[in-house]
Formats: structure tokens, C-alpha cells, sequence
């Protein structure tokens, strides 16, 4: 069995991206990553004294389209994840 | 008909107006524009700036969604929608929905669901500046509950 | 705040506008206009002519007192209504509402209410002449029940 | 029992105005008319081979308000008798 991995975009917004202080990072994560591990993974990395990127109140666009957690992520995929919306 | 944009600039209501009369001919014979503003006090206090972030493209696409359904559902000559992003104050324009038809009725109804639908599906965060610190705002259950009634 | 005019002349939605959101400052969130065009087609067919009578003095009482109405129902910063009359044809402005409004629910249901007694409870007669013979327009069915609602 | 009149200014709109072929006249009619006595009146001399004045279909103001037909007139009344309103 071998592992391969895949990479992405992602992107942050409003005070999901003030907090973690970026607005946009390529990250490398396994094939076969889903969403909600993605999730996790930035968590843990950037997120550990910050509750924001909880995946409870967070938001995540799949190439610009709203998706489930358990969406699978795939090569050069364009994610953002982002609080609730207040538009108008 | 229809147009959608997002810009930093301000918009003109005359401008917008006089080209989609230009556009209508004789069919109209109901124009509903709606503008909103920043105010000087929102629920939390007083507001000196605001701070409108939004996602390039996924915005305007959800924008030409919720237009895609409001003329779906009315008979509708011609929707224009302008929303600004960037820094703002109060008093500044934030938004303009003019919606054309031949019925009153259909054109009170769609240019108020696109403004419930552009409060809770347009991608857009807001971030207000009081006296003190900046905070960005939540969502409130009240745009919720306006955007579901559309649904009964 | 309101202003209720009867006129021959056409108005600039821009002049008032303009006005209206001097006379506002931050307070409004939310203005919302509605713009009354002739069509070139009615009911009964093709309209060339529409001709507006109204009784000078007892026509702006009515409208004062729908506003006063709305008023009483909603919190509005500002109230204008235009209401033309005389000869027009198709593509003229014949009525502008314009309501201000801290949030957007008091401004379009206030606006869409004073449009609605406007058709009902002002002292206005319609007359329109089409390819052949000019007719006076009799009050519709559908008018009086979108009155009624607001009763409710 | 002695008879008076009064004098009162009668005005008709639109439809009423073109079939009766005047916009306003100036009329008598005894004391403690009513608006009905009147809207009577009124058909009787102008209106016979004319239907548009039929109290049915007519509303009246009196001094710019509208009021019911039973409506005492009184010296100097303004009176508006016109169709149904069509406005907007």
C-alpha cells in the first residue's frame, strides 16, 4: 500500500482568517483527505489556543461551492472555510 | 435582464435607475429599489466604520443565484443588483436591488426576498468598528427567520 | 418626516433621493422606492394616452392621511410621495414612494401599504386611450383585496 | 311653515363630468336636503337619458369628505359627486 498525497488551497475569511493571521496557505495532505479532516489538521496545527476554526461553527466551500465535512478533497482543490455569512 | 456586481466604489441610484428605464420601454409599470445604508447605531452601539469582506467569485455567484431564483418565481423584467464591499461609514450606500415588472406585486415580493436572501446566502462578513474595539458581526436569528418564510 | 406632492410635472427620483438621505443622516438603514410607469399595454389593450384626474385639496388629504397610516404602523424616518397627473403616455413616471426606515421590513411593508391605498383611498380617476376610444378605467377587484389584507 | 333654500356648489369628476358635460354648478335646493335628495335632483335634470349618476355607483364628498347619502346639506356645502376612485 502507498501513501500519496495531495495539494491544495486554502483560504480564510473574516475573523477565521484575522485569527489565524493568513489568509491564504497551500497545505499537502494525504489522498482520500476528507473535509472535516482537513479541519482538524489546520486546528492542530495553527488553532490550538484559538476555538475559532471549531468545525461546528465554521462554513467550507469545495471550488467555490458550499459542501458537507464529509466531502473528499481532491489535487489542486481550492477550499475556504469561513464563519457564518452577513451579507447585505 | 439582470446584472450582479460587487465593488469597492459607491453606486449611483440615478445612474442605475435611468439605465434600466432606458432598458424597460413601455413594459414596466412597477420599479421596487431598495438601498441600504450603514447607520450610525446598530444593536450593539454606536458604529463608526464598518468592514465589508467578501470571496471573490463564490460572492457573485451566490448573488446570481439568488437573482436566478427571484426570477423564477416572478415575472421580472429586469433585476440589478450592486452590493460594495471595503471600508464603509456610516451613512455610506452598502447595497442596491431595483427590480422591474409589470405588476407591483411581483416587484415588492422579489426585490424583498432577494434582500433576505442576500442577508443569509450572499457570501459577504461584516465587521463593525464602535467607539472602542471592532468586532465582526453574527448572524441574527431574525434574517433566519425572514429567509424561511419564503419557503412556506 | 413625510412630503406629499400633486403635479403636473415630472420628478427626478434622483432630486429626491438625494434629499431624502440628506435629510436622514446615519439614522436609516433601509429606503425603499417604488417608481409607477405607464404601460404601453393594459388590461383592455394597447395604451396610447392615460389621463389622470384628481380633486385639487381633498387628493393630497387622502394621501396625507394614508401616510399618516403608515406612519402610525411602522417606524419610518422619512415619507415622500409624488403623484402625478394630467396627460401622460407610455414610459412617464406617474407615482414615487420613497420610505426610510432604521430596518427593511418596516420600509418595504410600509411602502408596498401606501402603494396599495394609493390604488384604493386616494382621489385619483384613470382614463385611457387606446388605438380607437378613450375609456375611463374602472377600479379592479384585485385592488381592493390587496387593500384588504392590510386588515388583517 | 315656511320654505328656505340654500345654495351649495355642486362639483363632478371625471366619467360624471364629461356625460354630464360640466366640471361644477352652482345649485338651491330647499333646506334639510340630504345628499340623496340632491344626487336625485341632479339626475332628474341633467341625467335622464344619462345612468352614470345612478346612486348606486357614485360617491359623494361633502367640504372634501366623504359621507353617506343621508347626509344633511348646508349653505355654502362644497359637493363632489364622482365614480369609483382609480388611482396610483
Amino acid at each position: 500500500m502507498t501513501t500519496q498525497s495531495i495539494t491544495i488551497q486554502v483560504k480564510f475569511f473574516a475573523s477565521l482568517r484575522e485569527s489565524l493571521g493568513m489568509s491564504q496557505i497551500n497545505l499537502t495532505v494525504p489522498v482520500e483527505s476528507t473535509v472535516e479532516m482537513l479541519l482538524k489538521e489546520i486546528q492542530d496545527t495553527y488553532g490550538r489556543d484559538n476555538p475559532l476554526i471549531d468545525i461546528r461553527h465554521v462554513h467550507v466551500a469545495v471550488n467555490q461551492q458550499l459542501v458537507e465535512f464529509d466531502q473528499m478533497i481532491e489535487q489542486d482543490d481550492e477550499i475556504a472555510i469561513f464563519p457564518p455569512i452577513t451579507g447585505g | 435582464m439582470h446584472s450582479v456586481r460587487v465593488q469597492e466604489e459607491d453606486f449611483s441610484i440615478h445612474a442605475e435607475w435611468k439605465a434600466c428605464h432606458e432598458r424597460l420601454g413601455g413594459k414596466a409599470g412597477a420599479v421596487v429599489s431598495f438601498v441600504g445604508l450603514v447607520r450610525e447605531r446598530s444593536n450593539t452601539g454606536n458604529v463608526s466604520r464598518l468592514y465589508l469582506e467578501h470571496y471573490p467569485g463564490m460572492t457573485e455567484t451566490s448573488i446570481e443565484q439568488i437573482v436566478a431564483k427571484a426570477q423564477q418565481r416572478w415575472s421580472l423584467f429586469d433585476v440589478i443588483v450592486i452590493h460594495r464591499v471595503g471600508e464603509l461609514q456610516p451613512e455610506d450606500q452598502i447595497v442596491l436591488v431595483i427590480v422591474a415588472s409589470a405588476h407591483r406585486a411581483d416587484a415588492f415580493a422579489a426585490c424583498e426576498f432577494i434582500m433576505d436572501f442576500l442577508k443569509t446566502e450572499a457570501f459577504f462578513w461584516k465587521k463593525e468598528t464602535g467607539d472602542e474595539e471592532a468586532v465582526w458581526i453574527e448572524p441574527t436569528l431574525n434574517d433566519t427567520y425572514r429567509r424561511e418564510k419564503w419557503q412556506k
